[in-house]
């Protein structure tokens, strides 16, 4: 898909802006070029020198403040190039498609929403923001929105054709065959920037950019995403067979489109017949899976702004003996020939914004002279790092590292094989050292010097050796003398899967009692991504509950609750018949 | 029939307190309790000692989140490191041991020169360490510098126990104040 | 009798006897098997080492016992409920009777002399029967002290020596002015048809003035644990005055003097609902009626400014520490204002109640009475208002949907703008209710009583708009500004309430009065009043226990730490459990100081005066 | 305000103003809305804990209400005693006498066989400072810190920007992942975090505080809550490990200057949050 070139039209060079805006204004012929009044576009420079100049740059270049950080990048807006549209792919979008993106956002990004705004003030700025980029004066540039027909309700049969249909056109290259964004040529993947870039994981399309309506899909794979690989099928496709791959991307999305669902509790389920990994999935047949969001580790040095993975799902059974855990996640590599551990030390990036000389705070030469050098002077030493990281630094990407794009070639056809990250992927749960008795609980990134925590952690590269760690901070990890877990790990079409089973007292380890809400946190190590060590994806703390082996019955407190209240309401009657007696008293007579 | 008076209004009342300790249980229950205090005691030896006060001065004491060990330059609070042989002659006719315990107690009363003040007295809130525990502090800087002397039974200065005849407040600023409260202990002590 | 049935009864005892001999030779044989210790006893002359062990611990411990040195103990352990339970709830009983003793000779005195005045002598009664409750009421409340007293010298021994260090000056005056309040007190009772009225009026004054001053010593002592001041460093007093004029010191005195007197007319009210139930003529119920009024009025009375002394005493913690301050409104304590609002919310409506039933016995209250409606719905507003918390209980769920633990909509009537401006106007409305009764017996006939109506009701129209304009301006402005609103807005309900109530005491002059048919209430209405005294009661409870709650782990907040195993705060439920224990007992015993009242003849038959509407426009403006 | 049924329930309210109901319908369907209002008349819905308690302080004071005249009483009185003594309503009286007994019974069974919730702790809106705050070896008294750039902002406007600038930096550079851009609390990553960031927007968090508060809460984070600072599991990070305290004070000045609020003045702070 990266081959297929895709249609441009540059504007003349020398136009300068203002004959343009002069051409235009005198000139109805051309009308489509829109670009709006002076005030308009001065209303919408406010607006964005309030709420857009931070990540997106005071010149629309995007290189705000934020952007060093972020992935995928802040839009370029000199370029031109917009990658939610309803345009044909390569074409200017549509007044309404920026209004549109201003006022929903971009899901899963650090784009938001900007709801508040005014209609004057969305217009003033989709005027301001055409001024970034010469593009929008030249009328040959625009081309007519594309229809998108009411959507025909989900038919399973479709799913069959559509799957094969999928397969055909090479979706399943970038996207997997499961749709789990690990296809083969995923990992070498580019933007039209040179950046790298994630197909999208079509099993989770409340992650898409564009909206996770069937209508939104259609038009996506209409329209493509400009400056991505993602091309437009506007042609390639019929609109019968586009409307059959929407059906297969909802058969993959499972209940719901827009919602993830994610879960505040893992019940664990109580099984028959012991616990035993060989098992496998079987095991955890019936367990209610959670679903948790993930983010990145931002608090502590060697900070993670754009984890690979996005979400965990979490299973738990147990037993009299012991208890267990499945925990899965989607994948873009298994990258199992690196290695792992969570205290790795991480140099912090230095981001662009770093070269200038205040924004030496994320610990460059100064910082680690400093005795605020948090981050570890080994910044200097451990220059084999550099450059290492999926999303990393541009300039970095090209240079002596492992950059996973130079090797298109192998890793186009040997999938997982073309796994040379530096680091394997990992998988770390976090317990309390001991139950919390009140509120408290440990800090949820390694615990804290009063509250430690303990770590079951897997490096993937050597599933067969899973360890224990005692956690009091970020940063004070040590390795604990507990009995690790048994672990079994799988991967399969771009998913994890990995199990864990220890019994449920174990030294001075936490204990899983029955009726107990235990706290768990994950976190999640991506080898692809770079990651290691405190650059990681956290979740926040989660209640294990352990439901008693035998609940009540709550039959005999029902029987009892109604035989009280049925006793009170003819105590009632009695007494108010009692008191009213006279007038059947006077019945009677009569 | 007749419910006699006395019983009705005997129901109300129940009734009534009822009601608002049901209110009372529907709000969240939390019991806040105080910090943890070491436990010390009496056999505890100074090596003991020693330890304990480490770990308060690296923890709940907040002590190095301003003072420092082995550094020097330009510093906000003064260097702990070799305290123990300048605590001797910091204040004449103040052996150490009383130096050290008035800077815990009294911190205000003498202040290093080149130094601007600021430590709170750390027997108060919020820090507020016990006497026990300021002891084991007092061992563990007596080992900055010099050798640990302190055990269960010396008698710190400026503590609730001291006896008098130490140098208490009276010699700093804060001049006429009387002997602490709890005398009561000196026939113990 | 046949000789066969001689015989067959022989038969059968025979083989009765035979069973019981072999049934006891069995079980002997069973004991000797099953206890071979039996056996060895007989030749068990010497004693086994054990034996011998054991005789020499005892005696090892009894030597022991004999030289054990004497030690000073920290704390000593109540059984069972603890220490800290066991002087609580002993402290709050203590200081609910002193509050009822401080109380009543206040308005007792304020009653006499309005009928010293008035020389209606109705008001003499009345306040001679208030007196009655007064007696046994002190002694219960001298030996509730005298037990706190030694529970706390027995249970808190190193922290009373403390406090003795401290305040052992004041000891002395405290004592002697006990001695005084008991003269007084007794003279006050037994001299009341003995003395001249004003020597009696003027011993009146004078316990009241010896009450006050205990109250005061004894505040002194407990403000200083909460914001201790006159100590040096290391807790060594340097000056008692200090140490009595601490932050809290006067802010509590004035809580307290208004807050007995809400308290005290709240339980003579109850103590009237109580006779006015079991009264057997017509002449008692109206009798016992009227006392209820009087003792709710006063209560209703002083519990409107009392709102504004808390504020006092809340912005002396904020200035002793800011810590505290948060501690009280923000932290641990802040859901006990929760449970406050719910109190408070149900003391106003309840007092309304009374009010709007009361009306039942005037005639030509009928005019009135499609406005309850009105002041029943601005009444039911500003209570939820008020008991909207700021920080909402919600499931995981329930907080995702909300987007945080404040509702976007309800989260405005958590703020302090939103609870002020209902407190401001529940006081209004409830002064509304009191000015509907007192004209629903009178039509006024002064000339300009139309236009005295139009500018009551345009000065009731301003006080609410101005206190509704502040609630709403505030959220428009910075805190700073806001905390200033409050202001206006109590001047604003104030000066509405001095303002109507001159005009109507001049528009009321020879107004045609109706018929007022004291007695003529529904029972309901003495539940009431009942109930309002246990809220009261139980409001006095709860807020007792904040007070002393703030200081958390300490007995002297920064001085003297309590390392008991009951220095934790507890939890509010727990609280609440304590406070209705404490509140029951209360009232058992308050029901036998009825009983003993009540023993000293009941009061219609010694009152001959018929039974009219006595003039109450005096008494009560 | 959810306007398709609070509508049609004020609708309905209105319409019984003509049928005329007795005292009784009246309270009923008063209590029937009011708890339909609470229930579902909000966009956002109120937390089951506020409804209950409404509805309690609604039911006691249609109580009063109906009990408080003679007349209105028996109005509500003498149907309920009908239905109980009269003999034609017999059949429906032991329908009535079994179907409460039944629900009570169904409710106890769904709620002891509903599935697990996760526990929740009341959040402490605004836990209480220590009193001394020490940051970077200072030692500062929480009485009287204030932000040292804010007087620059009558005396110095120029530098007063170029810290308002620098406020705005550090922000995008680290607050807005959880915090948002709009500072709303809805940053990239809010979704995974519970408790939820606070929501600067809302009048009741920054407005009503002073700077120092905010000060001690950006130094210390989720780690150094007081013990009665529940929910107590905040990831906020004590950035005093990361940041100098001048660059805390900068982006706290911008917090209010985005905002649009100020901060509460500092002898506000004795003034008491109320009763």
């Amino acid at each position: 898909m990266r081959g297929r070139r895709v249609r441009r039209l540059r504007s003349p060079g020398l136009a300068s802006w203002v004959l343009c805006v002069g051409l235009i204004a005198s000139s109805p012929l051309l009308g489509q070029v829109d670009l709006g009044t002076d005030e308009q576009r001065a209303t919408g420079k406010v607006v964005y020198d309030k709420y857009c100049s931070q990540c997106h740059g005071d010149t629309g270049a995007g290189d705000g403040y934020a952007a060093p950080y972020l992935r995928p990048k802040p839009r370029d807006f000199t370029s031109g190039k917009y990658k939610i549209r309803s345009t044909p792919n390569g074409m200017l979008p549509t007044d309404d498609d920026i209004r549109r993106v201003i006022e929903v956002g971009i899901p899963y990004t650090a784009m938001p929403g900007f709801p508040e705004l005014s209609p004057a003030e969305v217009t003033g700025l989709v005027y301001y923001l055409k001024t970034f980029s010469s593009d929008f004066e030249d009328p040959e540039a625009y081309l007519p929105a594309l229809t998108t027909p009411p959507a025909p309700p989900f038919s399973a049969d479709n799913v069959e054709n559509a799957k094969r249909v999928y397969e055909e056109i090479g979706c399943a290259r970038c996207h997997g065959t499961s749709g789990r964004g690990d296809g083969s040529s995923a990992p070498t993947l580019v933007d039209d920037w040179g950046d790298p870039i994630r197909a999208a994981d079509l099993s989770r399309p409340w992650t898409f950019r564009g909206g996770a309506s069937r209508e939104d899909i259609y038009r996506s794979i209409s329209t493509g995403l400009n400056g991505t690989p993602m091309a437009g099928f506007e042609e390639g496709l019929s609109p019968e067979e586009r409307w059959q791959i929407v059906d297969f991307i909802q058969s993959l999305a499972g209940d719901s489109m827009s919602d993830p669902g994610y879960a505040s509790l893992v019940t664990a389920r109580a099984v028959e017949g012991g616990i035993d990994l060989e098992r496998g999935a079987e095991l955890f047949e019936g367990a209610e899976p959670a679903l948790l969001p993930v983010l990145g580790q931002i608090v502590q040095p060697g900070r993670s702004f754009h984890p690979g993975v996005v979400a965990v799902e979490i299973q738990a059974v147990y037993d009299r003996e012991d208890v267990a855990f499945r925990v899965s996640w989607h994948d873009i590599q298994a990258n199992r020939n690196g290695t792992n551990g969570p205290d790795l030390v991480v140099e912090e990036m230095s981001a662009e914004a770093g070269s200038e000389d205040e924004g030496s705070f994320w610990g460059d030469e100064e910082a680690a002279e400093d005795e605020g050098g948090f981050w570890g002077d080994e910044a200097e030493d451990e220059s084999d790092d550099a450059g290492g990281d999926f999303w990393g630094d541009d300039a970095a990407g090209e240079d002596d590292g492992g950059g996973f794009w130079d090797d298109t070639e192998e890793s186009a056809d040997g999938g997982s094989d073309g796994d040379l990250a530096e680091f394997s992927d990992a998988i770390a749960l976090q317990f309390p050292r001991s139950l919390p008795a009140g509120i408290r609980q440990p800090y949820f990134l390694n615990g804290d010097s009063q509250n430690p925590v303990e770590l079951w952690f897997v490096d993937l590269g050597y599933p067969e050796a899973p360890e224990v760690w005692e956690g009091r901070g970020s940063q004070a990890l040590v390795p604990s003398d507990e009995d690790a877990p048994f672990v079994a790990a799988s991967y399969e079409d771009g998913r994890w899967s990995v199990l864990f089973k220890r019994s449920r007292r174990n030294g001075q380890g936490i204990a899983f009692d029955e009726g107990t809400f235990v706290p768990l946190a994950l976190s999640v190590w991506d080898g692809f991504n770079d990651e290691r060590g405190s650059k990681r994806g956290v979740t926040a703390w989660y209640p294990v509950y352990v439901p008693p082996m035998e609940s009540p019955s709550p039959f005999p407190k029902m029987a009892k609750t109604a035989a009280i209240v049925l006793l009170v309401e003819l105590l009632i009657i009695a007494w108010v018949r009692r008191r009213h007696r006279p007038s059947a008293a006077e019945e009677a007579p009569a | 029939m007749r419910v006699p008076v006395t019983l009705k209004v005997a129901l109300l009342t129940v009734v009534a307190t009822a009601f608002y300790t049901y209110v009372g249980q529907l709000v969240p229950q939390k019991e806040v309790h105080p910090p943890e205090v070491v436990e010390m005691s009496a056999d505890l030896t100074t090596a003991d000692l020693v330890g304990i006060g480490e770990e308060i001065a690296n923890g709940k004491g907040l002590c190095f989140t301003c003072h420092t060990v082995g550094k020097s330059g330009a510093l906000r609070f003064p260097d702990l490191d070799g305290i123990a042989t300048r605590a001797e002659t910091r204040i004449a006719g103040f052996d150490a041991l009383t130096y050290l315990a008035q800077s815990l107690y009294d911190p205000e009363s003498y202040i290093v020169e080149g130094f601007a003040g600021g430590m709170p007295p750390i027997s108060k809130p919020p820090i507020g360490l016990t006497d026990d525990e300021i002891r084991a502090v007092i061992a563990y800087l007596q080992t900055l510098g010099g050798q640990a002397t302190v055990t269960m039974d010396t008698l710190i200065p400026f503590s609730a126990a001291a006896p008098e005849g130490v140098p208490m407040a009276a010699e700093s600023e804060s001049g006429e104040s009387e002997p602490p409260a709890e005398t009561s202990e000196e026939g113990a002590a | 009798m046949k000789k066969s049935h001689l015989l067959i009864g022989l038969v059968v005892l025979l083989a009765l006897g035979g069973v019981a001999a072999e049934l006891a030779t069995f079980m002997d044989e069973r004991l000797a098997y099953s206890s071979p210790l039996a056996a060895d006893a007989e030749h068990a002359a010497e004693p086994t080492p054990r034996e011998l062990a054991l005789e020499a611990q005892a005696a090892a411990q009894a030597e022991e016992d004999a030289n054990r040195p004497y030690e000073e103990e920290e704390y000593r352990a109540f059984p069972k409920i603890g220490s800290r339970v066991a002087v609580w709830m002993v402290a709050q009983l203590h200081l609910l009777f002193a509050a009822f003793v401080l109380a009543v000779p206040m308005f007792a005195l304020i009653i006499e002399f309005i009928g010293y005045k008035s020389g209606d002598k109705r008001y003499d009664d009345l306040a001679y029967e208030f007196t009655k409750l007064l007696s046994t009421s002190f002694s219960f409340t001298a030996t509730l002290g005298a037990l706190l007293t030694f529970l706390l010298v027995a249970l808190y021994p190193k922290f009373m020596n403390y406090l003795m260090h401290v305040f052992s000056p004041t000891f002395l005056p405290y004592t002697l002015l006990f001695f005084f309040e008991a003269i007084f007190l007794y003279s006050y009772y037994y001299g009341w048809h003995a003395f001249s009225k004003r020597v009696h009026l003027l011993l009146g004054l004078a316990l009241n003035l010896v009450g006050t001053a205990i109250m005061f010593i004894a505040n002194a002592w407990l403000t200083f644990m909460t914001t201790p001041a006159g100590i040096s460093s290391t807790g060594a007093r340097i000056s008692t005055w200090e140490a009595v004029t601490n932050y809290t010191w006067m802010p509590i005195n004035i809580h307290r003097i208004i807050a007995n007197v809400a308290f005290g007319g709240s339980i003579a009210a109850a103590y009237a609902a109580f006779q006015f139930l079991k009264a057997k003529t017509p002449e008692e119920r109206a009798h016992y009626d009227w006392m209820g009024y009087i003792g709710n009025f006063v209560a209703i009375a002083a519990l409107l400014p009392l709102p504004f002394a808390g504020y006092w005493l809340a912005s002396e913690i904020y200035a002793f520490s800011q810590t505290m301050g948060l501690t009280m409104m923000g932290g641990a304590f802040s859901w006990l204002f929760i449970i406050q609002a719910i109190l408070i919310g149900n003391l106003f409506l309840a007092a309304n109640y009374y009010l709007w039933l009361g009306m039942g016995r005037i005639e030509g209250a009928e005019r009135f009475r499609s406005y309850i409606k009105y002041l029943l719905i601005v009444i039911t507003g500003c209570f939820l208002v008020w008991a909207t918390p700021r920080s909402i209980l919600a499931t995981v769920g329930e907080v995702q949907a909300m987007g945080g633990s404040s509702h976007p909509a309800l989260g405005f009537l958590g703020v302090m703008s939103a609870k002020n401006t209902a407190v401001n106007l529940l006081i209004l409305t409830t002064y509304v209710s009191f000015l509907l009764y007192r004209r629903s017996g009178r039509i006024p006939t002064v000339a300009w009583a139309k236009l005295g109506n139009i500018v009551q009701f345009a000065i009731f129209a301003v006080a609410a708009s101005t206190v509704l304009f502040f609630g709403i301006y505030g959220y428009f402005v910075e805190a700073a500004v806001r905390i200033k609103f409050s202001i206006p807005q109590v001047l604003s309900v104030l000066v509405a309430m001095v303002a109507v109530t001159v005009i109507d005491i001049f528009l009321l002059r020879g107004a045609k009065e109706t018929e007022t048919r004291w007695g003529q209430i529904s029972n309901t209405s003495q539940y009431v009043l009942i109930f309002l005294a246990v809220t009261f009661t139980w409001l006095m409870g709860l807020m007792g226990y904040v007070r002393s709650g703030l200081r958390q782990h300490w007995h002297v907040y920064g001085v003297i730490r309590d390392t008991s195993p009951d220095a934790y705060t507890p939890t509010l439920g727990f609280a609440t459990q304590v406070v209705s224990v404490t509140v029951l007992i209360f009232f058992g015993f308050i029901g036998v100081v009825f009983w003993l009242a009540s023993l000293g003849g009941s009061h219609g038959s010694e009152d001959e005066a018929a039974v009219t509407s006595p003039s109450l426009a005096e008494g009560e403006t | 305000m959810n306007w398709m049924i609070v509508l049609p329930v004020l609708l309905v309210l209105a319409g019984l103003r003509f049928v005329k109901p007795s005292m009784l319908g009246w309270a009923a369907a008063w209590w029937i809305a009011v708890w339909i209002i609470m229930d579902f008349g909000f966009a956002v819905p109120v937390p089951k804990s506020v409804v209950k308690e409404f509805l309690g302080i609604v039911t006691l004071a249609l109580a009063a209400y109906v009990s408080s005249d003679p007349q209105r009483w028996a109005e509500v009185r003498d149907p309920m005693v009908a239905f109980l003594t009269e003999r034609r309503h017999l059949p429906l009286l032991g329908l009535v006498a079994v179907a409460i007994p039944a629900a009570v019974a169904a409710s106890i069974y769904l709620e002891m066989t509903a599935p697990a919730q996760a526990p929740t702790f009341g959040r402490t809106v605004h836990p209480a400072p220590p009193a001394t705050l020490t940051v970077h070896d200072v030692t500062h008294d929480m009485q009287t810190l204030d932000n040292p750039l804010r007087s620059l902002e009558t005396s110095d406007p120029e530098a007063f920007a170029a810290h308002l600038e620098e406020g705005r930096r550090i922000y995008y550079e680290n607050c807005f992942y959880c915090h948002g851009d709009l500072m709303q609390g809805a940053g990239m990553f809010a979704h995974a975090l519970n408790p939820i960031p606070t929501n600067f927007q809302d009048s009741g968090t920054i407005a009503m505080l002073q700077e120092s508060f905010l000060f001690w809460r950006v130094a210390k984070g989720g780690p150094g809550l007081p013990e009665e600072g529940g929910p107590w599991m905040s990831a906020m990070p004590a950035w005093e490990q990361f940041l100098s305290e001048e660059e805390m004070w900068e982006v706290i000045l911008f917090l209010y200057e985005f905002t649009e609020q100020r901060p509460r003045a500092l002898h506000a702070a004795s003034g008491g949050e109320g009763h």
